[in-house]
C-alpha cells in the first residue's frame, strides 16, 4: 500500500515566514538592547584589561616559563571558537535538518579564529627555536620537533599563517551561509542595516542559479575547515606543547586536542542557542529538538574525550619506560595533579553524569549548565597541558636533546597579568562575536525558512507525526 | 658449553639454526667499533637480566613467569600455556620457545641433568640462574648449620668462565664481591631507557686508550 | 497476552483496521482490551490504540550494577588471593582492572537490557490466541479480548468495520 | 535517488526468503565446496598440535606472526556490523535498512572466526582453559587481570555475547513471518524460535526502543574491543613500532574501514547471488561509499601521525625499523601494496558518483581496501618484532610457511560457510525493517518537484 494515501493533513503553529523575517532581519532584534550594550561595554573594559595584562607580561618576564599561562588561553579560545564552526558542518553532512536553525551561531567562531592568530605574534618571541641548542651542542643538534630539517623559523612563522588561513576559510564560510540573509536584511532592515545588508548580499536574488552557488560553496568551504582545522589542531597541539618537552611523545595527542576542540565547539554552540533564547528572543526558533541532538553529540564528545585519555594514559602507565613516566608525572600526577582531578571532574565525571538523563537532554536549561562545566574544565585542561610543557624548560642541553625530561618543574601559579589575560583575551573574543550579530541574526533566516518548507506536521491515520524531505 | 649441560637446552642443531629457533640461554655478542684501521671487536655475555620491572612478567595471562622473594625473574614450566608474549615483551631477546619436542642423541641422553625438568613443546623457557644450584647450595648449607656465605653458590657459567669475568652472588649481602662490584662507578644495566632495573650488572670495559666502552652504548 | 476468549477481525487496509478500533473505542471497550496486529511497525498510535508504557530503561542499570560487582570480585578478589608479584607492578593495578571492569559492566547491562526486551514484549508466549498467518503479509488484525457475553458485541463491531474474516479462539 | 520501489508486504515476504523457503542450486555445490576447504584447514590444526608449532615459519624474535595479524584482521571486520546497525540507528539513516543484519552477522562469525586464531596460534589448545577461564583449576593460580591477554577474552566476550543478542533481538519479527510461511517441523521450529511473536503495539514499541537502547550499549563495547586488542601492542615498550599511543583509535578506525568494505563486498554478493535488487540499490552503495571516504580518511589521518611519531623520537631502532618496514625488501614492496589497495587505489575512485554506484566497482574496491588492512596488521606486527632493541645480534625475519597461509585460507573459507548456512534458515534481510521503510518513506510535493520524504515521529 502506498503510504501517502494514509496522509492527512494537520494544522501547523509554527511562525510564518513574514513572521520570522520580520523578527530576524528587522528590527526585533534589538529589542534587548540596552542590557546587551551594557554587556558589550563590560566585555570591552575586560579586553583592554587584558591587553594591559599583555604588556606587563612583556615588561617583567624572566624565560619561556612564564608564558605558559599565556598559551593556555589562546589554546583555550582556539579550542572553543575554532570547534564551533564544525558544528555548523558535520552535522550537515549527515543531512540532519535540526542543524539549521544553530549554524549561524557556530559558524560565527570563526571570526574570532583570526583574532587568535593576532594574539600569537606576541607568544612567538617567547617561543623557543628549532635550533635553541646549536650554540653550545653544534649546527646539526636541534630541538625534536616534527619539522625535521627545516629552517628554524617553521613553527613560529608557519603556525601563523596556518591559523590566519583557517580563519580565513571559516569567515569565508560563514559569511557565504550568511548572504541570504543579507539579501534579507537588504529587504527588511532600515538604516545602517540596510546599507550593509546591500554591501554584503552581493547582489543576491535568491535565483536558482545563486542558490546552487551557495550551497557548492558551502559544501566547499566546510570541506576545507574540517580539513585545516584537523591540520592546525595538529602543528598547534605539537609546536607548543609536545616538542617543548624532551620526553613527551604521545602521537595520540594531536586527537586528543582535536576531540576536546569539536567538545567545546558544541558547548558554546549550546550556549549560544541558550543566550538566543534568553536574550535574543529566539524561543520559536532554537529550542528543545536542537538541544536534544547537540546535547546528545556533546555526551558522545564527552565520552570520547575520556576514550582519548586512557588510550595515552594507559599505554604510558604499562609501558613505564622513563620517558613515559616522565610524560605521566609531568601532566598527570605530578605538580597538576589537583588541576587534573579538577579537569577530569568538570569535563568528563559531572557532565557525563548530567548528559545520560534522556529528560535533561531533553530539557533547555541541562545542556547549557553542563556546557558551561565542560567549557571550564576543558580551560583548566588547558592550563595542565600548556602551563606544565612550557614550564619544562631544559637545564642540561645535552639531555634535552634525548627523549628523557630530567627534572619536574615546580607548579606554576598565575600572577596577576596572568589573570588580566585569562579574563581579557575570552572576553575580547566574545565581544566580536557580538558586534557581529548586531548586523548578522543569531538564527539563520534562510534556513529557518527552508527547514519550515521541506518539513510539516501532517497526520498519519490516527497519529500525529512530521514529515521530513530529504533534499538531495 | 656448561650452560647447555647444566640445563638441558634443546641442541640448536643446523636446521634448528636455519629455523632462526636457536637455544642459547646466555649468549655472547660481538660488535666492532672503531673505523678501520683501527678496529676493535668487543663483545658482551647477555643471558636473563633478571629485570626488578621485568616487561614480560605482567602480560602473561596465566603468572607462567613472576618475581619471586630472591628477586629473581622465574619461569614456571608447567604454568605456560605457549602465547608467547613475554617473549615480545623482553627487550634482551632471551626468552626461548620449543617450537618442536626437544630430542637429544643417545649418547646425550645420560648427560641430562636430573634437577631440571626437560621443558616439552609449547613453553617459554630463559636463563634461570641455575636456581637447582641455588636451591642445592641453600640445602647443604642449611644440612652443615651454616650460614650461606658469597662463593657457595655458582652458576654454571660462572663457575665455568676460567677468568671469572662473570660473578654471581647476593646484593642483600653488603660485603658480597657483587655488592662490591655494584658501587664501582663502571658499572651500567642494559637498555635503562626502559627502567626495566636489571639485576645484571656490566662493568664497562677500560681499554688502553682509556675510553669506557660498554655494550652498545 | 491473548486470552482464551478472544475475537480477531481481519482488514486489508490499515484504514480499516483504524475505523475498526474506532468502533470498538465507541461501542465501550475499554482500552487495553483490544489491540491492533501488524506486519510492519507503524507510526505510535497510528490506529489510535492504547500504547502501553513499558520499565525498560531499569534493566541495563541493573544489569550494570551485577556486572560490575562481579568484576570487582574477579579481578581485585583473585589479584589479592593469590598476590603474586609480576614486573614491579602493583598487586591491585587499578588502570587494567578498570578495563575488566568496564567490560563486564556492559556486558550485564547488555544481557539485562535483552532480558527486559524480552519480559516487556510479554515473551515468550507460545500460544497465539486468535490470529491469522495473512497478519504477516500486510493484513490488520484487531483482536479484542472480553467476557463471553460481549464476544458477539465485538464480533458485530468487527463485522460492520468490514472484516475480510472474523476468527475467534 | 529516486530510487525507491513501492513494494506490499507480500512481494517483500516472497523475495525476501527466496532462500529460505526455497533452495536456490548454486546453495548446495558451494557449500560443500566451502566445506572441502574447511576439512582441509582444521587437517592442518591437526597436524600443527600434533607435531608442534615448528610447523609453522615463526622464529626467535618474531614470535606473533600471521596467526595474530589474522586474529586482528577477522576482529576489524566484525566492527563492520556494529558501526553499521548501531550509528546508522542512531543517526536515523533510511539507507541502513537492509544492510543492518547483512552487517551484524558479520560481526558475529568474524569474531568466531577470529577466536580460532589466539588459540591455535598457542599450539596447545587443550591449556587454553586456564588463560580464557576465570577460574583456576586447582592450579593454585587465577588467570593474571594485569595481563592484556586477559583483557582481550573479556573484551571480545563482551562483544560477541552482545552482538549475538542484538542480532536475535532484532531476529524475532522475521522468525514471526517464517512461522507463518512454513509447516512441519520448521514450523515447530521457528515457533518456538520466535517466542511467540504477533506483532501487536507493545512488541512494535520494545523492537524499535530495543534498536536505539542496545546500539547505544554496543557503540562504547564497539570501540573498546579493538582498543584492547591494540593495546595487546601498544603496552609493551620493547617493541619499537609498537609503543605508540595512538594505537587504539587508530586499530578502531582501521577497523571500521576495512569493515565497511567488507559489509560493501558482502552487500553485492547479496545482490548478486539473491537478486534482490529491489533491496540493494545502488543508492546504498553510494551513500556507504561517502561513509567509507570519511573513514578511510580519518583513517589515512592516524596512519600519518603513527608514522611521524615513529621518526619524531630519531632514536635509531625505531629509525632502523622504520627503514625496514618502508624500504627493505621485500617489505618495501608490501608496503607500497598496502597503501595502494588500503587507500590510493580505492578513496580517489569513491569521489565519482559514477564508480559509487557501479556495484562492481565498488565490489572489487572493497576487496583492495581488505587486502590492504591485512597487509596493514602484518606490516605494523612482523617488523617490529624482527627489528626489537639495540641489539642487533637478535634481529631476525620470518617466513610464513604453506601452513599458515592455508589456515588463512580456511578462515575465509569458514566465514564464507557460515554466512551461506546461517543465510539458509534465516532472512539476510530484515524483512520488517524493509516493510517499516516502505510506511515510513513517503513523496512530498513541494511546489512542482517531488522529493522523498520521511515520517518522524514526535517525542
Amino acid at each position: 500500500m502506498a503510504t501517502s494515501s494514509l496522509i492527512t493533513d494537520a494544522p501547523d503553529d509554527r511562525p510564518s515566514n513574514i513572521e520570522s523575517t520580520a523578527l530576524l532581519a528587522g528590527e526585533g532584534r534589538t529589542a534587548a538592547g540596552t542590557g546587551l550594550k551594557r554587556f558589550m561595554w563590560l566585555l570591552a573594559a575586560l579586553s583592554v584589561i587584558g591587553f594591559v595584562g599583555i604588556v606587563f607580561r612583556f615588561i617583567n618576564d624572566d624565560g619561556r616559563q612564564d608564558w605558559g599561562f599565556y598559551a593556555a588561553t589562546l589554546a583555550w579560545m582556539l579550542t572553543i571558537f575554532g570547534g564551533a564552526p564544525m558544528v555548523a558542518i558535520a552535522p550537515a553532512l549527515a543531512k540532519a535538518d535540526w542543524v539549521r536553525p544553530v549554524a549561524r551561531i557556530a559558524s560565527l567562531g570563526a571570526i574570532v579564529t583570526a583574532i587568535i592568530a593576532l594574539l600569537m605574534i606576541p607568544l612567538l618571541f617567547k617561543f623557543p627555536a628549532l635550533t635553541e641548542f646549536s650554540e653550545v651542542l653544534g649546527d646539526d643538534v636541534r630541538r625534536r620537533s616534527i619539522w625535521f630539517d627545516s629552517p628554524s623559523y617553521a613553527p613560529h612563522f608557519w603556525n601563523v599563517l596556518i591559523l590566519l588561513t583557517l580563519a580565513l576559510v571559516g569567515i569565508a564560510m560563514a559569511y557565504v551561509m550568511a548572504i541570504p540573509d543579507f539579501a534579507a536584511i537588504r529587504d527588511h532592515g532600515t538604516g545602517w542595516k540596510q546599507r550593509w545588508g546591500k554591501k554584503l548580499a552581493r547582489g543576491f536574488y535568491g535565483r536558482p542559479q545563486q542558490w546552487e552557488w551557495l550551497k557548492m560553496r558551502i559544501g566547499i568551504t566546510g570541506a576545507l575547515y574540517f580539513a585545516m582545522l584537523l591540520y592546525t589542531n595538529f602543528t598547534f597541539s605539537l609546536d607548543f606543547a609536545v616538542s617543548l618537552v624532551p620526553g613527551w611523545k604521545d602521537s595520540l595527542f594531536p586527537f586528543y586536542h582535536t576531540i576536546s576542540t569539536f567538545q567545546a565547539g558544541i558547548a558554546f554552540t549550546i550556549i549560544g542557542v541558550w543566550a538566543a533564547r534568553r536574550w535574543g528572543g529566539m524561543n520559536k526558533y532554537v529550542g528543545h529538538e536542537e538541544m536534544w541532538s547537540l546535547g546528545k553529540f556533546m555526551l558522545a564528545t564527552t565520552l570520547l574525550w575520556f576514550y582519548f585519555f586512557y588510550s595515552s594514559f594507559i599505554v604510558f602507565w604499562y609501558g613505564r619506560s622513563e620517558s613515559d613516566s616522565a610524560t605521566i608525572k609531568l601532566l598527570v600526577s605530578g605538580p597538576y595533579i589537583y588541576l587534573f582531578w579538577a579537569v577530569f571532574f568538570l569535563v568528563f565525571i559531572i557532565p557525563w553524569w548530567i548528559m545520560i538523563w534522556n529528560k535533561v537532554r531533553d530539557s533547555v536549561w541541562g545542556p547549557p549548565i553542563a556546557a558551561f562545566i565542560i567549557l571550564f574544565g576543558l580551560f583548566l585542561d588547558r592550563i595542565r597541558i600548556y602551563v606544565s610543557s612550557w614550564s619544562a624548560v631544559p637545564d642540561d642541553l645535552e639531555l634535552a636533546t634525548t627523549s628523557i625530561l630530567q627534572e619536574m618543574p615546580d607548579t606554576m601559579w598565575p600572577d596577576v597579568f596572568d589573570v588580566f589575560i585569562m579574563v581579557g583575551l575570552p572576553a575580547l573574543g566574545l565581544l566580536s562575536i557580538l558586534l557581529v550579530t548586531r548586523l548578522v541574526p543569531l538564527v539563520s533566516l534562510w534556513e529557518v525558512q527552508q527547514s519550515r518548507l521541506i518539513t510539516k506536521p501532517v497526520r498519519f491515520l490516527r497519529s500525529h507525526v512530521k514529515l521530513v524531505g530529504k533534499p538531495d | 658449553m656448561a650452560c647447555q649441560a647444566e640445563n638441558n637446552i634443546p641442541l640448536s642443531t643446523e636446521d634448528i639454526y636455519r629455523q632462526k629457533r636457536t637455544f642459547a640461554w646466555i649468549r655472547v655478542e660481538r660488535y666492532w667499533y672503531g673505523d678501520f684501521p683501527d678496529v676493535k671487536a668487543r663483545f658482551i655475555p647477555i643471558m636473563c637480566q633478571h629485570c626488578e620491572n621485568a616487561p614480560c612478567e605482567p602480560v602473561c595471562p596465566v603468572f607462567a613467569t613472576y618475581h619471586n622473594t630472591e628477586g629473581m625473574n622465574v619461569q614456571i614450566y608447567n604454568r605456560c600455556v605457549g602465547t608467547r608474549y613475554c617473549g615480545n615483551g623482553c627487550p634482551y631477546n632471551v626468552r626461548f620457545f620449543n617450537y618442536w619436542e626437544p630430542v637429544w642423541p643417545v649418547s646425550l641422553r645420560n648427560q641430562l641433568n636430573p634437577d631440571v625438568t626437560v621443558r616439552s613443546r609449547g613453553i617459554m623457557e630463559k636463563c634461570s640462574f641455575c636456581v637447582q644450584r641455588i636451591r642445592r647450595g641453600v640445602r647443604e648449607a642449611a644440612r652443615d648449620g651454616r650460614d650461606l656465605q658469597d662463593g657457595d653458590i655458582g652458576t654454571a657459567c660462572t663457575d665455568a668462565c676460567p677468568t671469572n669475568a662473570l660473578v654471581f652472588g647476593d646484593y642483600n649481602d653488603e660485603n658480597s664481591r657483587v655488592s662490591i662490584m655494584a658501587k664501582d662507578d663502571r658499572k651500567y644495566t642494559h637498555l635503562d631507557a626502559l627502567n626495566t632495573d636489571p639485576n645484571v650488572l656490566y662493568l664497562a670495559q677500560v681499554d688502553a686508550t682509556g675510553g669506557a666502552i660498554g655494550g652498545h652504548e | 497476552m491473548a486470552a482464551s476468549n478472544s475475537v480477531l477481525g481481519l482488514y486489508d487496509t490499515p484504514d480499516a483496521g483504524a475505523n475498526a478500533m474506532d468502533g470498538l473505542k465507541s461501542a465501550g471497550f475499554e482500552l487495553g482490551t483490544f489491540d491492533v496486529l501488524t506486519g510492519t511497525p507503524y507510526p505510535e498510535g497510528a490506529f489510535g490504540e492504547y500504547v502501553p508504557q513499558h520499565r525498560l530503561f531499569r534493566f541495563p542499570f541493573f544489569g550494570a550494577m551485577v556486572g560490575l560487582t562481579l568484576a570487582i570480585l574477579f579481578t581485585a578478589g583473585t589479584q589479592l588471593a593469590y598476590p603474586v608479584v609480576t614486573g614491579g607492578k602493583p598487586i591491585l593495578a587499578v588502570f587494567a582492572m578498570l578495563i575488566i571492569a568496564y567490560e563486564l559492566t556492559m556486558l550485564g547491562a547488555v544481557i539485562a537490557t535483552v532480558v527486559g526486551i524480552i519480559f516487556e514484549s510479554r515473551l515468550p508466549n507460545l500460544n497465539l490466541g486468535a490470529y491469522d498467518t495473512r497478519i504477516t503479509e500486510g493484513y490488520i488484525g484487531i483482536v479484542v479480548e472480553c467476557e463471553d457475553d460481549r464476544l458477539e458485541e465485538a464480533r458485530g463491531v468487527l463485522q460492520t468495520a468490514g472484516a475480510l474474516e472474523i476468527k475467534t479462539a | 535517488m529516486q530510487q525507491r520501489r513501492i513494494l506490499d508486504e507480500f512481494t517483500i515476504n516472497r523475495e525476501l526468503l527466496r532462500g529460505n523457503l526455497a533452495t536456490p542450486k548454486w546453495w548446495l555445490p558451494t557449500v560443500l565446496g566451502l566445506l572441502v576447504v574447511v576439512l582441509f584447514g582444521f587437517t592442518l590444526m591437526g597436524i600443527m598440535f600434533n607435531r608442534g608449532l615448528g610447523v609453522t615459519g615463526l622464529s626467535r624474535p618474531v614470535y606473533w606472526g600471521l596467526f595474530i595479524t589474522t586474529f586482528v584482521f577477522w576482529v576489524g571486520i566484525s566492527h563492520a556490523g556494529i558501526m553499521i546497525s548501531a550509528i546508522l540507528r542512531l543517526t536515523q539513516a533510511e539507507w541502513r535498512r537492509p544492510v543492518t543484519r547483512a552487517a551484524e552477522l558479520l560481526t558475529v562469525f568474524s569474531l568466531l572466526t577470529a577466536l580460532f586464531f589466539p588459540l591455535i596460534h598457542a599450539g596447545r589448545p587443550w591449556r587454553i582453559f586456564y588463560w580464557i577461564t576465570p577460574y583456576d583449576f586447582a592450579r593454585g593460580i587465577f588467570p593474571n587481570a594485569r595481563s592484556p591477554l586477559v583483557w582481550d577474552p573479556f573484551a571480545i566476550g563482551t562483544y560477541l555475547t552482545g552482538s549475538t543478542l542484538f542480532l536475535y533481538v532484532a531476529l524475532l519479527p522475521d522468525l514471526g513471518v517464517l512461522r507463518d510461511r512454513t509447516t512441519g517441523w520448521k514450523r515447530a521450529f521457528y515457533t518456538v524460535a520466535s517466542l511467540g511473536w504477533r506483532g501487536n503495539p507493545r512488541q512494535w514499541r520494545l523492537q524499535t526502543v530495543a534498536g536505539i537502547l542496545l546500539s547505544a550499549l554496543m557503540l562504547p563495547i564497539f570501540v573498546s574491543v579493538h582498543s584492547i586488542v591494540s593495546w595487546d601492542f601498544a603496552v609493551t615498550p620493547a617493541v619499537e613500532g609498537w609503543h605508540s599511543t595512538v594505537f587504539a583509535p587508530y586499530f578502531v578506525v582501521g577497523a571500521v574501514h576495512s569493515g565497511v568494505s567488507a559489509v560493501v563486498t558482502m552487500m553485492a554478493l547479496m545482490r548478486w547471488l539473491w537478486g534482490w535488487d529491489n533491496y540493494i540499490r545502488p543508492e546504498h552503495f553510494d551513500a556507504l561509499a561517502r561513509l567509507l571516504i570519511v573513514v578511510a580518511c580519518a583513517w589515512l589521518a592516524l596512519t600519518f601521525a603513527e608514522l611521524i611519531f615513529g621518526v619524531y623520537s630519531l632514536e635509531a631502532p625505531e629509525r632502523a625499523l622504520r627503514e625496514m618496514q618502508m624500504f627493505e625488501w621485500p617489505w618495501n614492496l608490501l608496503f607500497i601494496i598496502f597503501f595502494l589497495t588500503g587507500f590510493a587505489i580505492p578513496v580517489p575512485l569513491w569521489f565519482f558518483k559514477r564508480v559509487r554506484n557501479n556495484i562492481a566497482m565498488m565490489f572489487w574496491t572493497s576487496i583492495l581496501v581488505n587486502i590492504g588492512m591485512w597487509l596493514e596488521r602484518f606490516l605494523i606486527i612482523v617488523p617490529g618484532l624482527s627489528r626489537k632493541q639495540p641489539f642487533v645480534f637478535t634481529w631476525d625475519s620470518y617466513q610464513v610457511s604453506p601452513l599458515e597461509w592455508g589456515l588463512l585460507l580456511w578462515s575465509f573459507a569458514w566465514v564464507m560457510m557460515l554466512m551461506l548456512l546461517f543465510s539458509k534458515f534465516f532472512p539476510l534481510i530484515p524483512l520488517f525493517e524493509t516493510k517499516e521503510s516502505q510506511v515510513f518513506t513517503t513523496d512530498v510535493q513541494i511546489g512542482r518537484v517531488t522529493m522523498p520524504a520521511v515520517i518522524r515521529e514526535l517525542d
